[in-house]
């Protein structure tokens, strides 16, 4: 059953070490969540971007928490590129799977539906294959000399997003953002903050119930109101642009960070 | 009472190169920031709806408005694996004269002195839609190399792999380039007004084909222009109202 | 673009020897257009059932037009077995490609992703996976002396089914059953019946976007009210249990099947 | 003022013993058309809930209401895949003694004699779900074969094969068997009030283990019999309401 906790005990269930999914800019991200996770300070975090990263994982970079990133890419959009992502790089501060999106959702799925792989098409002659020594070339087994890639499953430890909903059972609103689906499927245990939590059923109603996470995937969930700021929320906010260009530019050096990240944590309390 | 309409500025003319590489297509996707491939896709569209031609489809990824997709980040892929995109855009922080892209970085790997975000989806659509458009409006040899430190999505493949997309064009900042898979190499099409052939191969770190007359990149003609100007930058600023509104300004000035 | 057209011209689209993809008795399935379909008479169907089977399988083996049937299973439910299937088996009256549920889903993914196979577990030890040549079993690359089933692709030329509602635009409300998409992906054309088509845009309110299969993947689209009968369609009407029952009872002969199937299209027309 | 409880029903005792195989169950799936199984796991969560033990989910398959899915068809088998399904039933129009079960038919293949539905999702979910009960009520030679003629589902399978489910008991209508993995093969665990071992011997075309003595199948208290016919009926009656109709009639009957 779904636990209903605060921001803070939520990101207490992040533990050293877990291998913790999170989702792209657009989809809904915990943002909130991510100062708890940071005063909580795990250590040696893997992170697995679905399928690229942005604020929120400079921010965990920049924290120190992060011991192995896995993704597509790291990006601020339109603030630009993310500080914490290239000083780490540059410094060698965590190891670094590079990946490519559909590689991402390929792995996932395999997770989703208890297969140890998932084949791909493309990506042969990319050099992320050779730099993935965990994706296999095989022969097409149904074709002749038709070298396809297999994406071993990805099994994240825990995922954590921002959704506008969930009711009192545990059911969460995703509404078309079905990666969050994806990474529940494939995820031991699933965080979620929302914007509000209603009394009745989302699946009561056929209408609703299409856009719906079931509970039985949903281990906890905080009400945190704004909890994607300064990201947006699908049909609920817009994103804070300038929140989001502030912290590219404060970021530039860690001790920037750091004073950003403190005054962050200041207007939170 | 009769104005004069003010000249074609640089970035109509990229949106209306990119309207012509896209002729025929029924369906392409574009990334969240990229206004000028965006741009192209609506004129096209605006044209062929003028014509009484076949509609076009145009996803822009991360929009809400704009993306009719309801089966979450991997449709696009799925959807391009279907044979259902005819068309995408790719950059690239280098791209050389193979057609290889490289969106990772520079100076080492994976410890880079200059990184960018990363591959993207390109190591997977660069094979799977038909017409690839690389888009990047800075040709300078920093960009145009004749070999990529890092190949994010390869121009081409040996004969066995399974593929059926990949580069169709480049165009750039100077100039409009086609690509040839057969011999996997890059031929210089035009010039855009204000630009020259000796100047393009000073600023191409890698080998190209050229034609012994290399044309001007060709500009919209005048009803072409007027729906660019009107019906297009009114759709365009819906999702990109920055862009849109620099556009305005840059005729202004223009004029 | 979707084309909205008659039933009639709709099952014009379905022609010989094409494989044909239909969903399960509760998802959906466009009852009316099975009289339309005989009254053309493909011939040679390879019908895929997604992932089972029942009155309008049963319809479409009794007419005769029936070459090849993929399928988990064909039963008429509470009502017994399928009489048109059990006597076409035992008379060899079509190619038998005998599945289970999850193979047949996987297929379509695979179809869906336009990669050759996807790997399932289970099935090994199966006497499925000795009748299906098609289906082969290796070594798992990631693993060691780990046998795993890898299903082929099914590419369908056609999907049909029945839906709630349309929009001006071609998209269809398929609301929670999300197979209906995965048969839409994986299929050449995809044919809608609907109970209803509406003016404004399914995908304009993100709650109802969710349950939204897009234009792009929708062919044609025929409004037929009630055309699910006598099966059910969720969130619509129930099934009806008596005429379900009273199918059983006549198509236990080839004679009374074929007289209640006049009497169905005299009744319809 | 003292009424008798009419006493336990055949159909009760089965769903009784079906509550008892869950025991510590947190997931149950069961097929649309299968009351029986489904009464006992809605007993189980009443009891559980009573106990303020672990709760207990139902899915009932084909149903709208108890149905608690979003992904489709797919999704109960990339739930079992996943570890989140604990316990499903199966029946079999043939179960042989290695607990192999055959759904498709008897008399040739792919030309059967007599030909049943379909394997449907046997031959996945018999090895991902942890605790598979095979259930079916007609207990006779025809049913309990020595060997069946298609194997829909294997009851065990070589070391090497992935498995982490499969067979745990076969309830019938006449007893209860277990049954061990490890030598592939069931053992009789007790038999229902009316029922002789002698006569399951008979009724059974394999071979199986046995205690000396062989219990009867243990009646429910009178706390959970009122249970059974309180609130468990009810429920029921909410997807099976030909079913819960029958099980009120039985026990007036028995009064």
């Amino acid at each position: 059953m779904t636990d209903f906790v605060t921001v803070s005990a939520l990101a207490a269930r992040i533990g050293n070490g877990a291998k913790l999914a999170l989702p792209v800019d657009y989809a809904g991200v915990a943002m909130a969540a991510t100062d708890a996770i940071i005063a909580r300070a795990p250590r040696d975090l893997h992170l697995v971007c679905v399928p690229t990263g942005g604020l929120q994982v400079d921010m965990l970079l920049g924290a120190g928490l992060v011991g192995t990133l896995e993704t597509s890419a790291v990006s601020l959009g339109e603030a630009g590129s993310a500080p914490c992502f290239v000083r780490g790089v540059r410094g060698e501060a965590f190891r670094l799977m590079d990946a490519t999106c559909p590689a991402i959702h390929a792995g996932l799925i395999a997770a989703q539906k208890g297969v140890p792989f998932l084949p791909l098409r493309g990506l042969i002659g990319s050099d992320l294959v050779t730099r993935r020594p965990d994706w296999k070339v095989i022969d097409n087994p149904f074709g002749e000399n038709d070298p396809i890639v297999l994406i071993p499953a990805i099994e994240p430890d825990v995922c954590l997003f921002h959704a506008p909903e969930a009711d009192r059972m545990g059911n969460v609103w995703i509404g078309r953002r079905r990666e969050l689906a994806t990474m529940a499927y494939a995820s031991k245990r699933t965080l979620v903050t929302v914007e509000r939590i209603r009394e009745d059923s989302l699946l009561a109603d056929e209408k609703t119930a299409a856009g719906v996470l079931p509970a039985l995937y949903v281990d906890a969930v905080a009400k945190v109101p704004n909890g994607a700021w300064p990201y947006a929320l699908w049909g609920e906010y817009a994103a804070d642009g300038e929140e989001i260009g502030r912290y590219a530019e404060a970021a530039r050096t860690q001790e920037g960070f750091e004073a950003f990240m403190a005054a962050r944590a200041e207007k939170a309390a | 009472m009769s104005v004069a309409t003010p000249p074609v500025t640089h970035n109509e003319r990229l949106i209306f190169t990119v309207a012509r590489l896209l002729e025929g297509v029924r369906h392409v996707a574009v990334g969240a920031s990229s206004p000028i491939p965006a741009a192209g896709a609506m004129l096209l569209r605006a044209l062929e709806e003028e014509r009484g031609g076949a509609a076009v489809r145009l996803s822009i990824l991360g929009s809400v408005e704009h993306n009719f997709f309801t089966n979450g980040g991997v449709e696009l892929f799925d959807c391009a694996a279907q044979g259902r995109i005819d068309a995408f855009f790719l950059g690239g922080g280098q791209i050389d004269g193979q057609g290889n892209v490289n969106l990772v970085g520079v100076g080492g790997y994976p410890t880079s002195k200059v990184r960018w975000p990363g591959s993207f989806g390109s190591a997977y659509l660069y094979h799977l839609v038909p017409r690839v458009i690389l888009f990047r409006e800075e040709h300078t040899p920093r960009v145009m190399v004749e070999k990529v430190e890092f190949v994010s999505a390869p121009g081409v493949t040996p004969p066995e792999v399974y593929r059926r997309g990949g580069p169709k064009a480049l165009l750039t900042g100077r100039g409009l380039f086609s690509f040839d898979a057969e011999r996997g190499g890059f031929r210089l099409e035009s010039v855009h007004e204000g630009h020259e052939v000796a100047e393009i191969e000073e600023m191409t770190g890698f080998a190209f084909e050229r034609p012994e007359t290399v044309p001007f990149t060709p500009d919209p003609d005048p009803a072409t222009l007027a729906l660019l100007r009107g019906r297009v930058r009114d759709e365009l600023a819906e999702t990109y109202p920055g862009f849109a509104a620099r556009m305005a300004a840059e005729i202004s000035k223009a004029a």
